[in-house]
């Protein structure tokens, strides 16, 4: 798409779409004769856009899938943040007060356990809360936590991290995963292994579930593309990231 | 006695299921009204997003909204009054108006996902290269599919509804078929055909469906046709989706709302002209 | 003379294209739908699709049954809660609404029918669901039961005027013939008037369902989108076409997943196309009835 | 004038909102008689005999002073049944409207809503009615089948025996036959002939030699306004005012 | 049953005209009668009686109109209300005759004290019924019987009747002739007993013109049968 | 405009019968004065040209049953026009006296020849215009003037008329008194004249009765009128 | 019988589809009389009139076979100007119908569709027309007024005048009084009278009455077939068959 209307168009991540937004936002007023369009759409649907050469970046907040590397081998990776996965309950929901092991995540997603009396807590039904098919959050959460156990299909799909953060903020009993970058005062946080997702904990690879967040080019990125990017992982850039709830590179 | 006890009994049950309905409404309306009307303003509706949708207004997004429906309503009111046109004046009733009538009544009752799945696949993939992928165009012309239906529809019935005598009169006269659509029909037809254009248009800026995988999330002004852009529905789709902030998204609904109340209320007033046309009966 | 004879098969040439398209236009829906799903079934057998309730497209489980029970489901309770108030609604402003009250819930009506239906699902997603959670004290609001009820708001304007109009066609002399046998109201509304208008009144009932079968986004947002066979109204669950709103941005191209997507569209398709023809043959009779 | 006054009415004004329809009518129906009510279109004869079962009670803003006094009682007093009044009062209108069922049950219609449900006596009272209507010869074989099959001038004595079966006093008819053929009409005139032995009948009609044929007391309306009223004989061969002469002559306007 | 007020006035009209025939026969007789036994009394009666013939006939011509007005008869219906009005008049006029004749019987009465025996003798050999040439008795009979038939003839477009009818007529014109014949005769014989001639030969003379109505009748009922007027 | 076609078949029968008055008073008048002077020829021209009143009189009988089957005429129309026929139908009685009356002539030309001088003196006084009392003449020309009059006082309700109508009546009693006991006087004088006076008495009868129609048309116009018959 | 044919219908056969509407018909119309059509309802007069202008064109599945001679030309030629020839037979229908317009405009659309422009061409045919159907006292102050405020019987004689302003020879009326009151119906039969001393007029009429009184010429017509045609007075007084006889006097079925 967008061709024509934008000089530069990105497309995919929801989780990475805020970044880049504000980021293409900032940038357009450094540059007032350049405007930077962007899209959502999911991973699957950036990479697949850009692999198409229908848009000049592709935004991901997982890697590409063999399937993906495939079809189109001449895609460029270019990590700009780092994202790490929170497990997010109501803030009225005591287990936000303890913490989970991986392994009782897995089994709380999966499905073996069902009620918050299991995990010490109230008797409560425990509702599961998942990003929907596709989804890089939910791609990467399955390949760091589940390990090949499915998610429960009990679990509410949602097509986006801000419906995630909407219903466990709504729902006492509900349980779900997101971006940090989603993080705020209507949700909190479970530790993990004790430990709380945090820039620091996440830098300090103490925090188990952090990733990065891709754009993703045809070739090396160049002209409006490669300056973009280039501006991305600069300091100015990287504040943007910080901005937007997500963690700096190195 | 009992019919009598029946009969009201009867009463306060039909006057509360109409109460009932009005409740309905109130809280909707109500609800979008109190949520949006502090974010909208003038610069709401004439600005750019800002920081990442957080502020700003929703420039592009009525942009987006008015080419869409300008393209859906560019390809089906002609095609559809045209077809409307061959229905009543150029056949009679049999195989061929059964089939156009029975594929506009199926077109009009193809679930709105269904378009939105036939549009990505007839205009994103198979021919992108001509419509820009997923661009306004796209959208545009999915929802034209759309609307067709009503439209031949209601043209349909307008014309209808100038009565044949009238028809048979110009004819006794010596008139040709051309000179008595010009003369007789398309007169008496117009209030009925334009009240079917608006509720068209009210159909397709409503529509999300259809045309949310054409139309994304996209702070910037479409600059053509052939490029992408943003639409009311979708952006309100997305903003509340993705929780980024409901003011904004309260703002864009009450917003559609209040243009689909006007296109409403224009609807009012050609109802009213149409029923004075309609003395003649 | 004849010159004019020309000028008018040209036209009426031309309007005859313009007329085909509608038809082209559907051929082609059934064409692209049916290349994009039928593929599915070299992969997945019709019965695995149709009757499977497993769906993990990553696996290659491609069973909808859940999907095809949940959207009857939801369709079935938005029907069981909008015909009686409808056909009320509508008995009420036929027969028995001062002008009054007429002029004030008959625009009221098509103002329900004029909203988006994604204003009516955030509203959905907001209101009802908490009030669901609260009223049946589950654990979740986001049930069938939610979309049963924005769906039933959202039908209730089709159902109330094709039944108005129904039961205003019925000649007004009915009416008076009953009241001049000593009638009341009501024994002239439901033993005249309403059978009368019976098959008006069912083929509106049969347009609503077709209307909620295909309806998409107020669905998905109140439904809660779980992908196991719902045990009843209270249970989440997810409809075909709230399935292909998910899924469809993130699926591959031609791959299975999206061939799957397509045959999901097929479904509600195929059984909307069914109602509406049935509604329209309803429709017609009655207006013969009354001509 | 021997015979006795079935209804009575006394100073009766109607307004439709503010437009005065009927002005300080007076006028006596006498029982058993068949009087005609003729006048031009729009002088509201039909509004008229609808004061007389209260149908213009279905009407929005319709005002009525005055009285109408059926068997020496106020029909708008506020006691009366209404519906029971339209039980003695029934009406026939200018289309024949059968519902659509069958025959017999749209003569059962009346007297199912007043409570009758047994099937033998349904099926006398309907077997009677259609006799009385002159009906029964023509669909005895038939009654089971759709009413609107039957020819306009069937239909029309259908909704007669319809009003016959809920065994009224007065049979009011709105232009009974103006939607019937000439053949047609002379049937329901012969049947309005048998009728009057039993029933006090109204009957509006805009044709002058109707009115003429069927009736023994005429009155003539102008502008809501009862003009002449008397002897049918009286009426059409020796007219007293003006405007009625110039009515009945066709030099009117 | 279409129509049934029409034919029910059709047949109303009918039973007038056959009541009527039958009183206006009923007062030639009579008539005749009391001028053979001279009787006052009885020509008094069918004086009066005439009364109830004209009442007859309004009734009947009022029914007529009455009729072709409300009830839009056409073609044979019309003609043969439009024909009963005509029948009803000649019916009336032939009553009018028979008062004629008994009016006469007074006149005659007075005038017959001054007559000389012989002449009144030869005279009532005339209208005497015992006489051997009673031509006047004869001719009263032969028109009453005309009469007679003439209603029935018409209701029932009896084509026997009619013919009987017309071919009485020349019988009653030939009595007439010798009537007259004789009366001249006896006059001369007794000049006061003129007048009383004068009176007898004006009783023919209305025989003759009532016997005239019947073959009208006859000749309208032809009309109605045939639909034209048999001009013979 | 309305009602122009029955506008125009009232007026038309109106215009008839207005032809049929002056006709018929025209047959009187010629009748009286071929008795006048004994004139054959003029009394055969009375008696060819009742053909033509009788055609006039069965133009307007079937003009009225048609205007009133077609029209659907009511009140005053139908009044009117059933009316008509009552008076045309008694002008037709009046045009058959005048047809009789001339027969008559005849008659009497066939007598005069044998009657004495003196009689034909006395009769012909009462005949002849030139006498001081020629009552026939008189009584004919009364009755021409009733007959004259009363088609007029129909057509315009004229009530002075009608009232004259009624006056000459007593006058034509009066008269045909006069001349009964003259003729009786005469023939007793000339025992031949009796058959010659019997005409002559016809005569009078006959003019007694034409008056008696003009009587019955003022009476029927006077129901027109007022719309109730008037038993005067 | 003196005046000349200006219709002569040969052997005309119609029929909808498979049924058969009018069977062997043969008739001549007289040129400037006033010919009726009557007969029971569905006897197909209608069809036969529409035959006349060839409205029945305008029916799908329709199949004419036989000829109509207008002065001696057969309108069913294949040569024959459909168009030309609605001008020269006009139509009047049952219901009146005016255009929604005003008046005048109602009149000068035949005119202004067959290319007469000039404004002041106009005014006159719309003025003679409207004289012509004794319309233009009653309207010529206010030509601008919609055609729809007039009463029933006004724009039944303002149809009559849009058929005289395009210079018909033949007018053909379609029970064109059976939707008004007898004061108007009275009126149109005057005009038609009026009318005959230019026109040669078909009238198609349900009343017997109306028929004896504006024709010269009746036909009556029985399950599609003309079955008796001859001079009105010898039709209604006279009949030939016992059909028309039976249907003229009332007594059929
Ligand atoms: N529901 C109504 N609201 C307002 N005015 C009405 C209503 N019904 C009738 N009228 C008016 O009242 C007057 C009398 O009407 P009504 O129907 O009684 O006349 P009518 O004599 O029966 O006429 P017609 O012969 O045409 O049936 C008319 O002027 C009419 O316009
Ligand atoms: N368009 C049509 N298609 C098929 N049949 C038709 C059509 N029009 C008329 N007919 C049939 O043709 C026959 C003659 O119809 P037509 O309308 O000519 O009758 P009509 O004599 O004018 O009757 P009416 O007096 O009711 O107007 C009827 O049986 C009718 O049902
Ligand atoms: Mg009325
Ligand atoms: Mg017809
Ligand atoms: O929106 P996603 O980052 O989960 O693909």
């Amino acid at each position: 798409a967008g061709k024509d209307s934008a000089d530069l168009v990105i497309a995919g991540s929801t989780t990475v779409q805020p970044i880049v937004t504000r980021a293409a936002e900032v940038y357009s007023k450094e540059h007032p004769d350049t405007s930077i369009g962007v899209e959502g759409g999911g991973s699957g649907t950036g990479i697949r856009m850009v692999g198409e050469g229908s848009v000049a970046v592709g935004a991901s907040s997982r890697e590409l899938s063999s399937e993906e590397k495939r079809a189109h081998p001449d895609l460029t990776v270019n990590t700009i943040a780092i994202d790490c996965i929170a497990i997010v309950v109501n803030p009225s929901n005591n287990l936000s007060n303890s913490s989970l092991s991986l392994a009782e995540v897995r089994d709380i997603f999966s499905g073996k356990i069902t009620n918050y009396k299991e995990l010490g807590g109230p008797d409560r039904r425990i509702v599961l809360v998942e990003r929907e098919d596709g989804s890089g959050t939910r791609s990467m959460f399955e390949s760091m936590v589940m390990n090949n156990t499915d998610v429960s299909d009990a679990a509410l799909q949602k097509p986006a991290s801000g419906a995630i953060r909407f219903t466990v903020s709504g729902n006492e009993n509900a349980i779900g995963y997101l971006g940090i970058g989603y993080l705020d005062g209507s949700i909190k946080p479970i530790a993990v292994n004790g430990v709380l997702p945090s820039e620091e904990s996440v830098r300090a690879k103490s925090y188990p579930l952090s990733r990065d967040l891709y754009l993703i080019t045809k070739g090396k990125p160049s002209g409006l593309a490669g300056e973009f990017i280039d501006y991305l992982l600069s300091d100015a850039g990287q504040d943007i990231v910080k901005e937007e709830g997500f963690i700096r590179l190195e | 006695m009992l019919s009598k006890n029946a009969d009201r009994l009867a009463k306060i049950w039909l006057w509360l299921s109409a109460l009932v309905i009005i409740l309905v409404l109130l809280s909707v309306l109500g609800y979008v009204f109190i949520n949006g009307i502090g974010a909208i303003s003038v610069s709401f509706l004439l600005d750019m997003p800002q920081n990442n949708w957080r502020e700003g207004g929703i420039y592009p997004a009525i942009v987006g909204s008015l080419i869409v429906v300008f393209v859906a309503l560019a390809f089906a009111a002609p095609v559809g009054v045209g077809t409307a046109m061959y229905l009543t004046e150029f056949r009679t009733e049999g195989l061929v108006t059964r089939i156009i009538r029975t594929s506009s009544d199926a077109l009009n009752a193809v679930p709105s996902i269904v378009f939105g799945l036939f549009g990505l696949s007839l205009f994103v993939f198979y021919l992108g290269d001509y419509t820009g992928g997923p661009s306004l165009l796209s959208a545009g012309l999915t929802l034209g599919f759309m609307i067709l239906p009503t439209i031949i529809r209601t043209s349909e019935v307008a014309m209808r509804n100038v009565p044949y005598a009238e028809r048979m009169e110009s004819f006794g006269m010596g008139a040709s078929k051309l000179q008595t659509i010009r003369n007789i029909v398309l007169p008496g037809a117009v209030p009925g055909i334009a009240t079917g254009l608006i509720l068209s248009i009210g159909r397709a800026v409503g529509e999300t469906a259809p045309i949310i995988f054409m139309v994304a999330l996209n702070p910037t002004i479409p600059k053509s046709l052939f490029g992408s852009g943003n639409t009311l529905t979708t952006q309100l789709y997305y903003l509340s989706m993705e929780g980024i902030s409901m003011k904004v998204a309260f703002g864009t609904a009450l917003t559609l709302m209040l243009v689909i109340l006007t296109l409403n209320a224009i609807t009012r007033v050609f109802k009213k002209r149409l029923s004075r046309n309609l003395r003649r009966c | 003379m004849k010159k004019l004879f020309d000028q008018e098969r040209v036209v009426g040439a031309a309007l005859m294209v313009f007329s085909i398209t509608a038809l082209v236009i559907l051929l082609l829906i059934m064409l692209f739908i049916l290349d994009g799903g039928l593929p599915l079934f070299n992969k997945v057998s019709v019965s695995d699709f149709l009757l499977g309730d497993k769906w993990v497209p990553a696996k290659g489980l491609f069973g909808a049954s859940q999907f095809i029970v949940a959207a009857l489901l939801v369709t079935f309770g938005a029907i069981l809660l909008s015909v009686p108030l409808g056909i009320s609604c509508a008995v009420f402003l036929a027969e028995i609404a001062p002008g009054w009250a007429k002029r004030i819930v008959r625009p009221a009506i098509e103002l329900l029918a004029g909203i988006p239906s994604i204003i009516y699902g955030v509203f959905a997603l907001i209101i009802i669901v908490s009030l669901v959670r609260v009223t049946f004290n589950v654990a979740t609001g986001e049930t069938i039961l939610a979309a049963s009820i924005v769906l039933a708001i959202m039908i209730l304007p089709i159902i109330i005027s094709i039944s108005q109009d129904s039961i205003e066609s019925v000649p007004r002399l009915y009416k008076e013939g009953s009241y001049a046998l000593g009638a009341t109201d009501w024994q002239t509304i439901h033993r005249v008037l309403v059978p009368a208008a019976g098959p008006g009144i069912v083929a509106g009932i049969i347009l609503a369902m077709g209307r909620a079968i295909g309806e998409t986004m107020a669905v998905v947002l109140v439904i809660g989108n779980v992908e196991k066979m719902p045990a009843g109204l209270l249970d989440p669950g997810e409809t075909l076409t709230s399935a292909i709103l998910l899924e469809m941005g993130e699926a591959v191209v031609k791959s299975t997943h999206y061939n799957a997507l397509f045959c999901l569209g097929l479904v509600p398709f195929i059984l909307v196309l069914f109602m509406s023809v049935l509604s329209s043959r309803l429709t017609t009779k009655n207006k013969a009835r009354f001509a | 004038m021997d015979s006795k006054n079935k209804i009575e009415v006394k100073d009766l004004n109607l307004w439709y909102a503010d437009k005065q329809a009927l002005k300080d009518n007076n006028l006596h129906i006498k029982e058993r008689k068949v009087t005609a009510l003729i006048g031009p279109s729009g002088c509201g004869k039909s509004t008229f005999v609808r004061c007389i079962n209260r149908m213009n009670d279905l009407i929005d803003g319709v005002r009525i002073t005055g009285s109408i006094l059926l068997d020496n009682k106020n029909i708008y007093d506020k006691d009366v049944d209404v519906v029971a009044l339209r039980k003695r009062v029934g009406m026939v209108f200018q289309r024949p409207n059968p519902f659509p069922m069958s025959i017999f049950d749209n003569i059962a219609y009346g007297p199912r809503i007043h409570g009758i449900k047994d099937k033998d006596s349904l099926r006398k009272i309907v077997e009677e009615s259609l006799v009385g209507a002159a009906l029964w010869d023509e669909v005895s074989d038939r009654l089971g089948t759709n009413a609107l099959d039957l020819s306009g001038g069937q239909q029309q004595r259908l909704c007669i025996a319809r009003s016959l079966a809920v065994k009224p006093e007065v049979i009011l008819f709105d232009e009974p036959c103006s939607a019937l053929d000439p053949i047609a009409t002379g049937k329901i005139e012969d049947l309005i002939h048998e009728l009057r032995k039993k029933y006090t009948i109204v009957i509006v009609t805009h044709n002058m030699q109707q009115a003429a044929r069927v009736s023994d007391f005429t009155g003539f309306f102008l502008l809501g306004k009862l003009l002449e009223f008397g002897k049918t004989r009286d009426i059409f061969e020796n007219p007293k005012k003006k405007e009625t002469e110039d009515y009945i002559t066709g030099r009117f306007g | 049953m279409p129509r049934a007020k029409l034919d029910f006035q059709i047949d109303t009209i009918k039973g007038d005209i056959l009541k009527m025939t039958r009183a206006v026969e009923q007062q030639i007789r009579d008539a005749m009668k009391a001028l053979e036994h001279l009787d006052s009394d009885l020509a008094r009666k069918v004086i009066e009686k005439d009364d109830e013939t004209n009442a007859l006939y309004g009734e009947i011509k009022e029914r007529c109109i009455q009729t072709i007005a409300l009830q839009q008869p056409v073609a044979k219906d019309l003609r043969i209300i439009s024909i009963s009005m005509d029948v009803a008049s000649n019916l009336e006029r032939i009553g009018d005759y028979a008062v004629d004749i008994a009016k006469n019987v007074d006149y005659i009465l007075r005038e017959s004290p001054h007559l000389s025996e012989e002449f009144n003798k030869d005279v009532l050999k005339l209208i005497d019924g015992n006489g051997s040439e009673n031509l006047m008795m004869e001719m009263g009979d032969v028109v009453a019987s005309m009469v007679r038939d003439s209603g029935p003839a018409f209701i029932r477009e009896d084509a026997r009747k009619i013919e009987e009818i017309m071919k009485l007529e020349d019988q009653v014109d030939d009595l007439f002739r010798r009537i007259f014949r004789k009366l001249e005769d006896i006059s001369r014989k007794d000049i006061e007993g003129v007048s009383f001639a004068l009176n007898l030969i004006l009783t023919a003379r209305y025989l003759e013109r009532a016997a005239d109505h019947s073959v009208n009748i006859t000749k309208r009922t032809l009309y109605a049968m045939r639909g034209k007027e048999e001009y013979i």
